[in-house]
């Protein structure tokens, strides 16, 4: 086992969490990710490993897997990001590769990312002054990229006005975080 | 604007980054291409004002280039494809 | 004072009286009110000044169409210019001053300029102020500035802070009168996802202004109920208080929501404003109509109002400007402002009807065929001169004069996107035309359709069209449906100064000069006037100039024109347009994985881009910069230092075909790179020009990881992409970007390999033979961790990049401090990789500035001709490789002492010193601890054949000439004996 | 009929009887020597300059709507001179020397306003390219000056010195640019041009180009035939959809550029402020309003509008830079279409059809080119030479790699 130490995105030794008006917003530093792209020819071949891999078919445009172990998100045509907890699976990306072989690309993703989970009623309220999606609309599963504050980020649905997930560009963490707890601040 | 995704439907158009005409997928042949064809594809445009073939790409979303058919009089858009699909359709 | 003008009834909360102060007195007024309404209460009539002639003003309007009540409202830092006091929502300690006066409002010096309007004519300026030259600046210029104007900025920050945000619907409603309310009740009953926007703090419009029923409610109880229905409703959002601004491409339209402006100041938190972009799929515009004005002489008078601005006050607010007034009409609509006033207890003076056959009544005197020809009283009305049907003339005492020349339907947002409206005779006026914005349909008495009923029938019809509503439709409560009796009269005949733009003050008399001197189309009429440029933008005015210039020309109006209608709707602070992308949030940051650790290091950060990187690590007893700096270089090539370098741009490239790809955009060989190799890589634009640099690492036989520069990470991600999907469309290739994945740290120095063997795991050689120079691998460090390993060294010395997973960088960076302790181990900063590249002859972004080629980089041999790559073909072409053409080299002054500046121009020792002569210019400079001696970078006409030559180095700008000899680029090793050791 | 003060208190005296209008109202004759198509302010200035300089004696400004109504009449007002590349600078200097004498050789008030106008610079980077382009200006012959933080700070201290996300670190000053009320330099020209005999026909579009065996005699409008032995194009964003009735592609793309007007404000802001790190510029008008603008939308558009991102994106730049502006209100947006080169810098030359000249791919640099464009305009017409500060604006460096690209950024239009 290594000797180095992680910290999180937002740079403390735990994930940082803040409460206000009924609302949490969770750093959530246990995410391992990696992108999964299907090979030119292979898509179909791609499209049954993953299957097997995630134990359901890879989620279609604009959606999300919100499954167990493993879990998937839509990211581009033939291109997922998978995702799974950190500490059971820090290797993911070697575990799709040894699913996927050559019928996929590969690339760690875990440290591209921050992730913040943002739960309780009242989320809508907040999440319309950050980004341009119709969120008022958005069911569980539902999964997009879109830009909060010049960031690009995957906002992902789990339960209407009760759960979302916000993935955001790691470097620019304290920015999203900074961001994020604005708008809390203001709509609640 | 809003531009209609071929896979993901109405997007806002500040998620995309524009880049200019759809002429630029007709990159010439460097076997046979002179220097007019090199000159004509990387600095003249037919610049209409009318419908207009560009290709837009979708930086804050999923990272396709789509090419897009807009009228440059109404901004009103008329047709969306994932420019490979076209890319590949002219190589046929 | 007490409120001497206030009347029974309306609908303000006398339960909550408010205190106000305006320009320093005192006031009370209730909630509910606005300034202008409490005001007039407290019988101030007069509330501001003219912009040219300084004229006094009080209120023309009720509403945001105001061009004369503007006030500067609150004080110190939120200090608001230009404030609609008949928009400005009263609240208790409100603060408010006159503007555009001096020193008093009721005393204005520069009144006198209305002594000599005759001279300030429309464009007066254009024809004067030429001699003497200089004098405009000094003289003329400065006195125009000062006079000019209206409210003044605090010069200090805006204190607030607003907020941004993004709504969908399907049906968004423009408007909360009548229509609006009845398309809201139709579609919200219907169960579609409605928005109802309205600008006002109380929804209902003219509802709330006029006296007659719906179906035996008041009208303002109706608007009441239907507000409480529609509140009631899930699927409905209420958005008062807010302005719909512009209709923009594809169904968005911009709004504005005052979340604190009737507050004392925002709470804690809170927004000031929130701009929201709302996306609808179908639209129903139900902006209502506004009022328009007769010009006669002094028409301007405080007291001087429009008719229906009168019935609101008195209706609404329970207030009057007066207790005996007089109405000047043309049409029907006047005489019901006469019998509201008089059944609150107002006298009427006289009802002064245009038309010869106007009916005539018994509750008050009706002078038909007559005209008011002026008025008389210095800061507010008190007489009325009447020209009466029989010629003769007769003056009315009164306070105040409501005007009623017809209503203009409020056409603007179906006008953003350049449709024109259409001329409707029976109202002589415009009402939408042309093409509307996508989805949009008109209701009420923006169609034109100006009766109570015809608002609910239209504004009904319109959701149920939107909606596509099937089956009979509910019959609309029954309401006044009366016809518009009206005879078009725009200006008294005769008059010259008879207002039209009152804030403007562009008088009749100046449509005429216009029209004399040949400013005849609607764009030159306003330019040359400045009609409807004031910050009503001419909401009130520009019909009335646009009939006279009409008049003049022999034309009808439509044949006239009509000016375009531009967003915003109503003036918006530009704070709101900010939102909270200011200060310090201007931009993201992005922060590398070893930031803490700099800090506590008491590292200087620099913006690169959007990222903070440390420029240098001060260390105790060192003053100036260049101590630090000089030290990291110095240490680095003795022994060894540590960079973070994770900004530098890092793209994952996958696939069978990523080997032909990378051979494709990059301008030398890629084909051939062996696994476990590194190789330089140039990267052109398609036009032949430099784009980008940076490496490509060959990991496994279809897996490449390449770096890119800082700057360019993003576009030369956008740029592989666009030939991804565009030109290589059957090529097996994935992208991704991994930049942020990794925590990549330069390891340089001759002691680097001795570090970096004590993080490295045991079973990864990485001596000279096992890993030579460009040698690339995936390893382990620190007991398992996986990592990358390059060795690659952009500072000429032996060094590596080291790669561990962003999370780990943190503790990898301390590490590598503590385990390099025994070599003396030093961070640097991007000053000293910036000083080690110089001496190393490196191009960066100095010399990539998007016009030099490979050639002036002398690269020029890297461009293969052996394969098509991107930018090959035209960078052939003869302007890109002129005999001349720059070339980079080195420079070192002749006294090593003397600075060399970065934008200094080269020119021949002994030859004349101008553009005509240049030889090039100074790209990049800096101290080289090694050479001892400030060094430089230069692009040189022919500068490869010219070492040795001596030049002078020019820099007018800061004032530096010197003599510098023309040296190799590569100041420090340069047969690279170092990196390869 | 001269302008002065004395003629304004001569007909103030006499009830303004005496002011005739500006121009006439020609009908088009059926053959001029020079036909300009296009009354803007680069049309009428052409004119000018043929009629006062080049003695030029039978020409003719077509207009298809009023005059002054294209970019001339919707743009943010600004003259300067503090460009970097050789092919620019001499022809920008030019021009600004012109502005300095234009009201006198106009006899019409323009309101020329050498206010100043200050770059920002905003890193190391910045600095080393403004240091550059200063040391161009001053070397052929314009004004510059470097200015360290504390003397922006000391000119305007409400700039954000706080707390900037890229902090100030000083400026590139030009003090001899300013800028110029844009309606004015309309009129001016026009009135002087008609003076000297130009006819100005507006409502005239032109429809074709009547070309015989490759040679130009005339165009087809919508008032008929007119005949020239010369024709010359300047008629800006409309540039591909004129020269399209020539079968000419051009190296050229329209885009619409916002520009941003806020309310009447008493003097604050003395000179011109350009943000280095974002997208906003301002001046304050003599009228009081905050004139502003930033960037082009970035699609091809003939619309003449534009939308919300760009307005937040430049107010955003705004609100970053000058805080204090947050209160003041913007007034009017407006769009304006900009012929976007592929270098970023004009074109001023023959085409390859004898008797029909071009003058166009200004980008969003036009209106302070306006005289010096008019001036070698007219010398090309009038000469069939190139004036010597416009020989490189040649339709043929793209072909031959001499490319002018000021922002290095390529053949790309919407990024220059």
């Amino acid at each position: 086992m290594h000797d180095l130490t992680a910290i999180t995105a937002l740079g403390g030794a735990e994930a940082r969490v803040d409460r206000h008006g009924g609302v949490t917003l969770a750093e959530n530093s246990d995410l391992a990710l990696s992108s999964v792209a299907a090979r030119l020819g292979q898509e179909e071949t791609c499209a049954e490993n993953l299957t097997r891999l995630l134990g359901a078919a890879p989620p279609a445009p604009g959606k999300a897997l919100l499954s167990d172990p493993l879990s998937a998100v839509w990211m581009g045509p033939d291109q997922w990001m998978i995702g799974a907890d950190y500490q059971a699976h820090e290797t993911l990306a070697q575990t799709c590769k040894d699913v996927l072989k050559s019928s996929a690309s590969v690339t760690e993703q875990s440290d591209a990312w921050v992730c913040f989970d943002l739960s309780g009623a009242g989320i809508q309220m907040v999440m319309e002054l950050l980004c341009n999606i119709d969120h008022r609309r958005m069911e569980p599963g539902d999964a997009t990229r879109t830009s909060i504050h010049h960031l690009g980020c995957f906002v992902v649905c789990g339960e209407p006005d009760a759960f979302v997930r916000i993935l955001g560009p790691r470097a620019s963490a304290g920015s999203l975080h900074h961001a994020l707890l604005t708008a809390m601040h203001s709509a609640l | 604007m809003i531009i209609h995704h071929p896979l993901l439907g109405p997007r806002d158009a500040s998620e995309f980054v524009y880049l200019g005409a759809a002429t630029l997928l007709d990159r010439p042949d460097p076997q046979t291409a002179t220097p007019d064809d090199w000159h004509a594809y990387a600095y003249l445009r037919d610049n209409p004002a009318g419908p207009h073939r560009e290709l837009w790409f979708h930086e804050g979303g999923d990272r396709s280039w789509l090419v897009v058919t807009r009228d440059t009089t109404t901004h009103e858009i008329t047709d969306v494809a994932l420019a490979r699909d076209v890319a590949l359709e002219r190589r046929k | 004072m007490t409120q001497i003008n206030r009347l029974q009834g309306g609908q303000i909360n006398r339960d909550r009286p408010l205190k106000f102060m305006f320009d320093g007195k005192f006031y009370q007024g209730f909630e509910g009110d606005t300034l202008a309404s409490a005001l007039l209460a407290n019988n101030v009539r007069l509330m501001g000044r003219s912009f040219k002639y300084h004229r006094p003003r009080g209120p023309l309007t009720a509403g945001s169409e105001e061009p004369n009540a503007i006030v500067e409202l609150r004080g110190g830092a939120r200090r608001e210019p230009n404030t609609r006091a008949t928009t400005a929502e009263l609240y208790d300690g409100l603060v408010a001053h006159s503007q555009n006066r001096w020193p008093s409002l009721a005393f204005d010096a520069m009144a006198i300029n209305d002594r000599f309007s005759n001279f300030l004519t429309a464009g007066f300026y254009y024809k004067t102020f030429m001699w003497p030259k200089a004098f405009w600046e000094k003289l003329y210029e400065p006195i125009i500035r000062r006079a000019a104007g209206l409210g003044a900025l605090s010069g200090r920050e805006d204190p607030d802070v607003y907020d941004k945000g993004f709504r969908h619907c399907d049906l968004l409603i423009i408007g909360a009168g009548p229509a609006g309310l009845m398309a809201a009740l139709t579609a919200g009953r219907a169960g579609a996802d409605v928005i109802l926007a309205d600008e006002d703090f109380r929804m209902g419009g003219r509802l709330n202004a006029e006296t007659f029923e719906i179906s035996g409610q008041s009208g303002a109880d109706w608007a009441a109920s239907a507000v409480a229905e529609l509140s009631s409703l899930p699927n409905v959002r209420l958005m008062p208080r807010t302005t719909i601004i512009g209709a923009f491409d594809h169904g968005i339209y911009g709004a504005v929501e005052r979340i604190s402006d009737h507050l004392h100041m925002p709470d804690a938190d809170k927004p000031r404003q929130i701009l929201w972009r709302i996306t609808t799929r179908q639209t129903i515009l139900c902006a209502g109509a506004t009022e328009r004005p007769i010009a006669f002489d002094n028409n301007d008078r405080p007291g001087v109002m429009l008719a229906s601005a009168l019935r609101t006050y008195a209706n609404r607010f329970a207030a009057t400007p007066a207790k005996r007034i007089a109405i000047f009409t043309n049409n029907d609509d006047g005489h019901r402002t006469a019998r509201d006033l008089q059944a609150c207890g107002v006298q009427i003076a006289a009802v002064v009807d245009t038309r010869p056959d106007a009916a005539l009544s018994t509750d008050y005197q009706v002078l038909r065929g007559a005209q008011v020809i002026d008025t008389k009283g210095r800061l507010g009305l008190t007489f009325a001169e009447v020209k009466l049907a029989d010629g003769s003339e007769r003056t009315l005492e009164c306070g105040a004069l409501g005007v009623s020349g017809g209503w203009n339907p409020n056409v603007h947002l179906t006008c953003h996107q350049r449709g024109r409206p259409a001329w409707q005779d029976d109202i002589a006026a415009f009402v939408p035309g042309g093409i509307l914005p996508m989805g949009m349909r008109v209701a009420g008495a923006a169609t034109g359709a100006l009766s109570t009923h015809q608002a609910l029938v239209t504004g009904k019809e319109a959701a149920r069209k939107a909606l596509g509503l099937k089956g009979r439709a509910p019959k609309v409560a029954d309401a006044e449906d009366m016809p518009v009796n009206m005879t078009p009269f725009w200006y008294v005949k005769g008059t010259t100064r008879g207002w039209l733009d009152q804030q403007n003050d562009v008088t009749v008399k100046d449509v005429k000069l216009s029209h004399q001197e040949g400013f005849r189309s609607v764009e030159h009429l306003k330019r040359y006037t400045t009609l409807g440029m004031a910050t009503d933008q001419g909401k009130t005015s520009n019909m009335g100039g646009l009939a006279i210039m009409a008049e003049l020309a022999g034309k009808s109006i439509p044949e006239t024109g009509t000016t375009i209608f531009r967003p915003p709707y109503t003036p918006v602070p530009i704070g709101t347009f900010g939102g909270r992308m200011r200060g310090t949030e201007f931009h993201p940051t992005r922060l590398t994985p070893s930031h803490n650790w700099a800090k506590e290091q008491g590292a200087v950060f620099v913006e690169v881009g959007n990222w903070l990187r440390a420029q240098w690590f001060p260390r105790p007893g060192e003053t100036h910069w260049r101590q630090s700096v000089d030290r990291e270089v110095r240490q680095t090539r003795a022994s060894v230092g540590v960079c973070d370098c994770t900004t530098l741009g890092k793209i994952d490239v996958q696939g069978t075909d990523a080997a032909r790809f990378l051979n494709f955009v990059y301008a030398n060989g890629m084909a051939k790179l062996p696994v476990g190799k590194t190789r330089y890589g140039l990267m052109l634009r398609e036009d032949g020009i430099v784009m980008d640099d940076g490496t490509a690492a060959r990991l496994e036989e279809d897996h490449f990881v390449v770096t890119t520069t800082t700057a360019n990470a993003g576009k030369v991600y956008q740029h592989m992409e666009f030939v991804r999907q565009c030109l290589m469309p059957d090529a097996d290739v994935q992208l991704i970007s991994t930049t942020e994945a990794w925590a990549q740290y330069a390891v340089a120095g001759p002691n680097s390999r001795k570090l970096l063997e004590k993080i490295v795991d045991a079973d990864h050689d990485i001596s000279n033979d096992a890993f030579p120079f460009m040698a690339c691998a995936n390893i382990t460090v620190c007991g398992g961790l996986r990592a990358r390993l390059f060795r690659i060294s952009f500072s000429g010395e032996l060094a590596f990049e080291i790669a561990v997973p962003s999370r780990y960088g943190d503790s990898l960076m301390r590490k590598l401090m503590q385990q390099g302790e025994e070599f003396g181990v030093t961070p640097y900063g991007t000053e000293a990789l910036g000083v080690m590249r110089i001496e190393k002859g490196h191009a960066a972004g100095n010399e990539l500035n998007g016009t030099t080629t490979a050639l002036n980089l002398g690269l020029g041999r890297m461009v293969s001709t052996a394969k098509d790559t991107i930018g090959a073909a035209l960078s052939r072409r003869p302007g890109l490789n002129e005999a001349d053409a720059l070339k980079l080299v080195g420079l070192k002054p002749l006294d090593p002492e003397t600075k060399i500046t970065a934008g200094g121009h080269l020119m021949r020792a002994d030859g004349p010193v101008d553009a005509a002569h240049d030889q090039g210019y100074v790209t990049s400079a800096a101290f080289s601890p090694a050479m001892n001696s400030m060094i430089g970078l230069a692009l040189l006409k022919q500068g490869d054949e010219r070492l040795g030559e001596t030049l002078r180095l020019v820099s007018p700008l800061t004032d530096l000439t010197i003599s510098v000899e023309v040296v190799s680029a590569h100041f420090v090793d340069p047969k690279g004996e170092r990196l390869r050791a | 009929m001269r302008y002065s003060g004395f003629r304004i208190i001569k007909e103030a005296l006499t009830g303004h009887r005496g002011w005739g209008p500006a121009w006439r109202e020609p009908e088009p004759k059926a053959h001029y020597d020079i036909i300009v198509i296009g009354g803007g302010g680069h049309g009428l200035a052409t004119a000018h300059y043929l009629a006062s300089v080049y003695q030029q004696k039978s020409v003719a400004v077509l207009e298809k709507g009023w005059i002054g109504g294209g970019n001339v009449g919707r743009n943010t007002t600004i003259i300067r001179s503090n460009y970097l590349l050789d092919g620019n600078e001499p022809f920008y200097e030019f021009s600004l020397k012109l502005w300095e004498g234009l009201e006198q050789d106009l006899n019409y008030n323009a309101m020329v306003s050498q206010r100043g106008i200050i770059n920002l610079i905003h890193s190391d980077a910045q600095r080393d390219a403004f240091t550059r382009r200063g040391n161009a200006m001053i070397l052929n012959g314009a004004d510059a000056e470097l200015l360290d933080e504390a003397a922006v700070r000391r000119e305007y201290p409400y700039l954000n010195f706080r707390d900037a996300r890229f902090p100030i670190k000083g400026g590139l000053a030009q003090r001899r640019g300013g800028t110029v009320r844009h309606d004015a330099v309309a009129w001016g020209f026009a009135r002087a041009a008609d003076s000297r005999g130009v006819d100005i026909i507006q409502n005239c579009e032109v429809t074709g180009f009547r070309i015989q065996d490759g040679t130009c005699t005339g165009v087809e409008t919508s008032r008929g035939f007119i005949g020239a032995t010369k024709v010359g194009c300047a008629v800006a964003g409309s540039s591909g959809r004129l020269m399209a009735h020539a079968d000419m592609r051009l190296p050229i793309e329209s885009h619409v550029l916002q520009a941003f007007v806020s309310e009447g404000l008493k003097p604050i802001l003395p000179g011109v402020i350009t943000f280095g790190a974002g997208h906003f510029y301002v001046s304050q008008s003599d009228k009081g309003g905050l004139v502003f603008g930033g960037d082009i939308d970035g699609y091809n558009s003939y619309a003449q509008r534009g939308n919300l991102p760009v307005v937040e994106d430049v107010c955003e730049g705004g609100m970053a830079i000058m805080p204090m502006i947050g209160r003041a209100r913007l007034l009017r947006m407006w769009g304006g279409i900009m012929d976007m080169s592929m270098d970023g810098s004009p074109i001023i030359d023959r085409t390859h059809i004898d008797g029909l000249y071009f003058n166009g791919g200004w980008c969003y640099g036009g209106f302070k080119a306006t005289p010096a464009s008019g001036y070698t305009f007219a010398h090309l017409l009038a000469t069939d030479t190139p004036h010597h500060v416009a020989t490189a604006y040649r339709f043929d460096r793209f072909r031959t790699g001499h490319m002018i690209d000021e922002k290095g950024v390529g053949n790309q239009p919407n990024l220059h």
